[in-house]
């Protein structure tokens, strides 16, 4: 049992990095425009299956896995701008339902035009064998996610705390009237910061359409942890996502190994736990009702 | 347990009817309100959306040719047989409000279909209680001819208990008698894997392990380590869809299969296309194939079969297809036999009959559980397609006959008792 | 006799008269037990958001839940039709009483992932529970015999209608009951404005509690019926796929009215029966209806209606004096 | 008698100290003021004592019992009542029901599933006319909150703040974009919550005027910290209350 500890931990690294990864897409979204975007995994989807349809035709799965999400970040921004932006003053669960309606769409529009079985997006060769690292050996492709996705992380912090776009992003979280009062036009930063999200979400849909497969529903089972990993981080926290992320993904792993029967629940135990001592998730901030 | 890819040429057509039939879809519902009434109705239930949509697809595709078969000959005693057509939503509680509007509604004789097994199991349980025939071509769950066995309900493709059995035998002979499993863990694993022990149990086998994985694992490597720390003959991979994906792929990557031999206990050939090549490994229960002598033998019906239906629809037929085929060519038989569509009638004239089909050798419906008796074949998947046809992806080596893997009338009727009302 | 007795009186009037109708509109008496059990559901929900404000996507969880006590405790307690509503209606309390100290905590967008992300666990233990609930597959059982001592009937697809129908209408009296009632004025204006409800003396958290533990206890009893109606229990009446259904049905009829629901309900399940059997592209069109009546529809059909009704009102009082002066500029 | 006493508030959000070792005690049947220039915190401060926030440090005493941590619901019921810079009231609901809502509360009644008798519903009425009274909304009983203006929506809300039949009454900026003449009836209803309720008022203003012409007391705030505390008198006449103010509108009100 316990020769497989280091690789099990391993694995709940890339899955957490996967959760965070999509889990801060989410949270941008909501914590800005109070959008609780159910079609997240199918925009992960979408990328994963643009990418595929890329690679099919000879491009380079680099190529794709740069490319793949921008065009996807221009099919959201088109949502947004369209359906999305009128719901910024209602109330959050009518943007729940739209989005949610969205999936339907997205979901049967992939299998029209993909099928309805999974199609293979192998990653490149060089990235298929496994790596010797000392005490054991790790999935290439696993490192190199590992890798890209703490890239794509440590990138999104960088340009949130250094830009001048991403400090008004942020100061926009804290208080959207007085970014407006400011001057800055808050339907583009909407815009952005949607974009944003969706683009992160595209990174991760094609990581993971290597590693998971690709099917008109594979994006939504990263959907309700990404969910569970922005209650556990607590809203409107950075850190708190990626915590929560790689939290998450060590207690799967770890009942997988030990109680695989609670694998799936594990998460929810570990954010009725932490609800119970810290009400707002880890990081979250207070709120009225505390 | 898994579902084809449509091709490129296929999504044209599906989606140029899809359009057509929303389009024109009002007027085309409006008919059904009152068609001749001298047809005889078949309602089936396939899944037109979600992760079986191909599935039901080649199922109704099978139905069709058999009906068009019968059709040209004239129908059934006299009549016409068409078919009704609703989507199961692979939902057992739209299956089973479907099945009653087929019924009571569309005034249809018998139900079939299905693909997934809950489907099947809430289908078989509103027909029950209709009083109403269901024959499932396609859930492959052991409970429809096992525990939850009805006078109603016959089953078609085979059991899981069948599969398990008929890949256990062939396996132990090919590379010896320990096995490891890797199963996912809920009910199609159990049930497999308490079958696979039944098999070891026969044949004096020993397992070195049955790892239970959970739904949706993507790193198979730390069960695949321990498994061959065990040193097993065979690696039973029992995991199906994106998880089997996952786990061929890094069997392949570990060089596992030139150690020990590979196999799980069924494979689809629209599955197969879809993998990609690295994971074409291993060997597998296959229902139906195409392609082999083994299968087909000197059928005639069976080589027209293939030929028609590769005109018709520019593809292979699957398993699938095979199971709507045979399930409607026996239910047209039945009634003709009866000479009546009254289910209960029509239930004793299926039971027993031998006949042949598309596949060499004789079959029936096994009287004590309704389940199919018929061949099943073991083989080993290919790479890249044989024969210069891309599509001939199995290399079929062993048939078995139904009775020796088949659970005996004895063990089922300790499970399984058919009360006619 | 008021309006609303008046509206009720004629709606149930038609509702018992509809299985004469429904051969002439190829439907079978079952779907339209089908649509007042999932009105039942959307109640629930509407109780919670359509009342009180609080986006319960997580109703599924007792719905299931219901559906589950129904199925077990005919499979295993052997026990007859009453027994098994009860069983399921008293699962779905037990569900509520369960999340409710969580869900508890927080409101609105976090109060929405919570109810989904707690739902899901029953969900995976119904899932994963397999020697019990028989797992992916479901629990397929007979309809059991409606038992008194010494007297046994069965209910065929019509009594079953009419089961449905009296539940139905029992929960709408309740309904219309509880809206005028200190309580149910109290869920509104908490909707309308939780901190001032607190800022007049009142524990809104024992309000949403007890108001959880009614709707789920009413999803409990449309899922118990729900699982008696097909007979048969299966995880997927548990996921949060369904409380979407739900919450659009009850969005769709018209959030915060009495028979909202039920006009949802009947467009939904209706509307999705007969869409499926023309194209297999229905998806599509269930998922353009979530959009379009978000879009379009934000009242819901009632709602709509109500508004348009308010709208004309509102014209005929323009003529009145008016003693509204211009609202001036804030200066914080 | 002291009825409310904060003693050394503190409370930060995240980095930024809002309020920092602040006291101050309320007399019973006094009018307190707290003042400040923007970001003083002095709303802040207020919240703590009504209960929306918790502070981080420090103790509030109110009517002889500690209740720093108690939540805000139970302070109502404890005798303290309380209205909002923007008016917090039932938007949708008629002034009749906004009212409606804190008898009940106060009744105990709040929580019943059916309407009360013919008794309960006559006493619930008279509370209402006599509140609506008192704040010279009577006209307006059956109208919608929303379509009420400005000045009669925060006449409104004082009405349910009071509804609850409170010992104290915490005012947040009540004339916040209040035009002249409506600044008069708000000025006129505090006025009489003490002369005719005899209630004890805090509340926090901006309107250096009203202030001055309104409170026995006034506690002043800047930056966070307690800057000064005395008597309008003493307060106009402190150097360090003019400095913070930096436009002298003290100077130039008084």
């Amino acid at each position: 049992m316990l020769e497989h500890l280091g690789p099990e931990l391993f694995n709940g690294l890339v899955l957490g990095a996967f959760y965070a990864i999509v889990a801060i897409g989410l949270s941008l979204i909501m914590n800005l425009t109070g959008t609780i975007n159910m079609a997240h995994g199918s925009f992960m989807t979408l990328a994963g299956y643009l990418a595929f349809a890329m690679i099919s035709r000879g491009t380079s799965f680099w190529f794709a896995l740069l490319v793949a999400p921008l065009l996807t970040v221009i099919v959201g921004v088109v949502v947004e701008r369209t359906l999305i932006r009128p719901l910024y003053k209602r109330e959050p669960f009518y943007s729940l339902l739209l989005t949610f309606g969205l999936s339907l769409v997205a979901e049967e529009v992939f299998h029209l035009i993909w099928g309805a079985n999974g199609v293979p997006l192998s990653p490149p060769a060089n990235l298929s064998g496994t790596v010797q690292l000392g005490f054991m050996s790790f999935p290439a492709y696993r490192l190199f996610i590992a890798g890209a996705l703490v890239v794509a992380i440590v990138a999104l912090a960088l340009f949130l705390t250094r830009t001048r776009f991403g400090l008004r992003l942020r100061a926009a979280v804290q208080d959207t009237e007085m970014i407006a009062a400011l001057g800055t036009n808050t339907q583009v930063l909407y815009m952005v910061n949607f974009g944003l999200g969706i683009f992160l979400a595209g990174i991760a849909g094609v990581l993971a359409a290597g590693l998971l497969g690709l099917s008109p529903t594979s994006g939504n089972a990263l959907l309700m942890p990404a969910f569970v990993t922005v209650i556990i981080g607590g809203m409107g926290s950075l850190f708190g996502s990626i915590a929560g992320g790689l939290l998450i993904g060590f207690a799967i792993s770890l009942t997988t190994l030990f109680i695989p029967a609670a694998s799936e629940v594990s998460m929810y135990v570990l954010m009725a736990i932490v609800l119970m001592i810290r009400p707002r998730g880890l990081f979250g901030e207070e709120g009225i009702f505390g | 347990m898994s579902s084809s890819r449509l091709s490129r040429g296929s999504f044209v057509r599906a989606s140029s009817a899809a359009i057509a039939g929303a389009t024109i879809g009002i007027p085309a519902f409006i008919p059904r309100m009152g068609e001749a009434a001298d047809a005889i109705k078949i309602g089936l239930l396939e899944p037109a959306t979600g992760v079986y949509a191909a599935d039901g697809e080649n199922e109704l595709r099978g139905y069709q040719m058999a009906a068009d078969m019968w059709n040209g000959r004239g129908g059934v005693m006299g009549r016409k047989i068409e078919l009704v057509k609703e989507d199961d939503g692979n939902d057992p509680g739209i299956g089973a409000q479907k099945a009653r509007k087929l019924m009571n509604q569309d005034k249809v004789v018998a139900l079939a279909g299905t693909v997934s097994s809950a489907v099947s199991l809430s289908v078989s349980g509103a027909a029950n209680a209709a009083g109403m025939l269901f024959i499932d071509s396609g859930g492959h769950t052991d409970d429809v001819t096992g525990k939850d066995c009805k006078w109603n309900t016959f089953r078609t493709c085979h059991s899981t208990w069948m599969e398990a059995h008929a890949t256990g035998y062939s396996l132990a002979k090919k590379f010896g008698k320990k096995f490891h499993l890797i199963t996912p863990d809920y009910a199609f694993g159990h049930s497999l894997e308490t079958a696979y022990k039944d098999v070891l149990t026969r044949i004096g086998g020993t397992i070195t392990g049955s790892d239970l994985t959970p739904l949706g694992t993507t790193d198979f490597s730390p069960y695949l380590t321990k498994a061959l720390a065990g040193k097993p003959d065979v690696l039973l991979v029992l995991v199906q869809g994106a998880d089997f994906v996952n786990c061929m792929k890094q069997i392949d990557s570990f060089g596992l299969h030139k150690k020990i031999g590979i196999g799980g206990p069924q494979a689809e050939l629209e599955a197969v296309q879809s993998l990609p090549k690295e994971a074409r490994v291993g060997f597998f229960g296959i229902e139906w194939y195409y392609k082999s002598d083994k299968v087909l033998g000197k059928s005639k019906t069976a080589h027209a079969f293939v030929r028609d239906y590769t005109k018709l629809h520019s593809t292979a037929p699957s398993a699938r297809s095979a199971f709507g085929y045979v399930t409607m060519d026996r239910l047209a038989a039945a009634m003709n036999d009866a000479k009546s569509t009254d289910s209960a009638k029509v239930a004793r004239a299926l039971e027993g009959a031998k006949f042949g089909s598309i596949f060499e050798g004789t079959a029936y419906f096994r009287k004590e559980d309704h389940q199919l008796m018929w061949p099943m074949w073991f083989g080993e998947v290919r790479r890249e397609g044989a024969n210069g046809d891309k599509d001939d992806l199995f290399d079929i080596t062993d048939v078995h006959q139904a009775d020796s893997i088949e659970q005996s009338i004895a063990d089922k009727a300790k499970i399984c008792t058919l009360s006619y009302p | 006799m008021t309006p609303a007795l008046r509206t009720a009186l004629v709606i149930g009037g038609l509702l018992a008269l509809a299985p004469l109708v429904l051969p002439i509109v190829h439907l079978d008496v079952s779907i339209v037990s089908e649509v007042l059990l999932f009105a039942i559901a959307a109640m629930s929900v509407n109780l919670l958001l359509g009342y009180t404000g609080l986006p319960a996507f997580g109703n599924a969880a007792f719905f299931g839940l219901g559906s589950y006590g129904a199925a077990l405790s005919i499979k295993y307690a052997h026990v007859h039709f009453i027994e098994a509503v009860l069983v399921g209606t008293l699962a779905g309390l037990v569900g509520g009483l369960i999340l409710g100290p969580f869900l508890l905590r927080r409101r609105g967008i976090y109060f929405g992932l919570l109810a989904i992300a707690f739902g899901q666990v029953f969900y995976f233990i119904a899932y994963r529970f397999t020697s019990v609930t028989g797992g992916e597959d479901g629990m397929n059982f007979a309809r059991p015999y409606v038992g008194f001592p010494n007297v046994h009937f069965s209910l065929n697809e019509m009594s079953f209608y009419y089961v449905a129908l009296a539940i139905y209408l029992g929960i709408v009296a309740l309904f219309s009951v509880v809206a005028v009632s200190p309580f149910g004025r109290t869920l509104v204006a908490i909707r309308q404005n939780e901190v001032r409800v607190r800022y007049l003396g009142i524990n809104t958290d024992r309000f949403i509690f007890v108001a959880l533990l009614i709707s789920s206890t009413i999803a409990g009893l449309g899922g118990a019926m729900f699982a008696l109606l097909i007979n048969f229990a299966y995880p997927l009446t548990l996921d949060w796929h369904q409380s979407g259904d739900f919450v659009l049905i009850m969005i769709l009829g018209g959030a915060g009215t009495i028979w909202g629901p039920l006009v949802g309900a009947t467009i939904f399940v209706i509307g999705k029966d007969i869409i499926s059997t023309i194209t297999p592209l229905w998806q599509i069109f269930l998922g353009a209806l979530f959009i379009a009546c978000v879009l379009g529809f934000p009242k819901g059909i009632l709602g709509s209606i109500a508004a348009f009704r308010d709208r004309r009102a509102l014209v005929g009082a323009a003529s009145a004096p008016d003693a509204q002066t211009p609202l001036p500029r804030g200066t914080s | 008698m002291v009825l409310l006493e904060a003693t050394a508030i503190g409370k930060r959000f995240g980095g930024v100290i809002a309020v920092d070792d602040v006291s101050a005690s309320v007399h019973e049947h006094s009018i307190h003021a707290v003042i400040g220039p923007n970001g003083a915190g002095k709303t802040t401060f207020f919240n703590t004592l009504s209960g929306f926030y918790f502070p981080d440090g420090g103790t509030v005493h109110f009517d002889g019992r500690e209740i720093t941590r108690m939540p805000n619901w139970q302070r109502v019921a404890a005798g303290m009542g309380r209205t909002f810079q923007t008016p917090s009231i039932f938007p949708e609901l008629t002034v009749h029901e906004n009212l409606q809502l804190g008898i009940w509360s106060q009744a105990g009644q709040a929580f019943r599933l059916r309407g009360g008798t013919r008794a309960q519903t006559q006493a619930v009425e008279a509370r209402i006319d006599e509140l609506l009274g008192f704040v010279n909304l009577a006209s307006s009983r059956s109208r919608l909150v929303a379509e009420l203006s400005h000045g009669s929506q925060r006449l409104c809300e004082i009405a349910m703040s009071l509804s609850t039949s409170p010992k104290i009454v915490l005012l947040d900026e009540p004339m916040a974009g209040l035009a002249e003449a409506e600044t008069e009836r708000i000025v006129g209803v505090i006025r009489d919550l003490r002369e005719r309720l005899g209630l004890t008022v805090l509340f926090v203003e901006h309107n250096m005027r009203v202030v001055l012409s309104l409170a026995d007391r006034i506690t002043v705030m800047d930056r966070g910290r307690l800057l000064a505390e005395g008597t309008p008198n003493e307060i106009s006449a402190n150097e360090a209350v003019r400095d913070a103010y930096l436009g002298r509108e003290v100077v130039d009100h008084v």
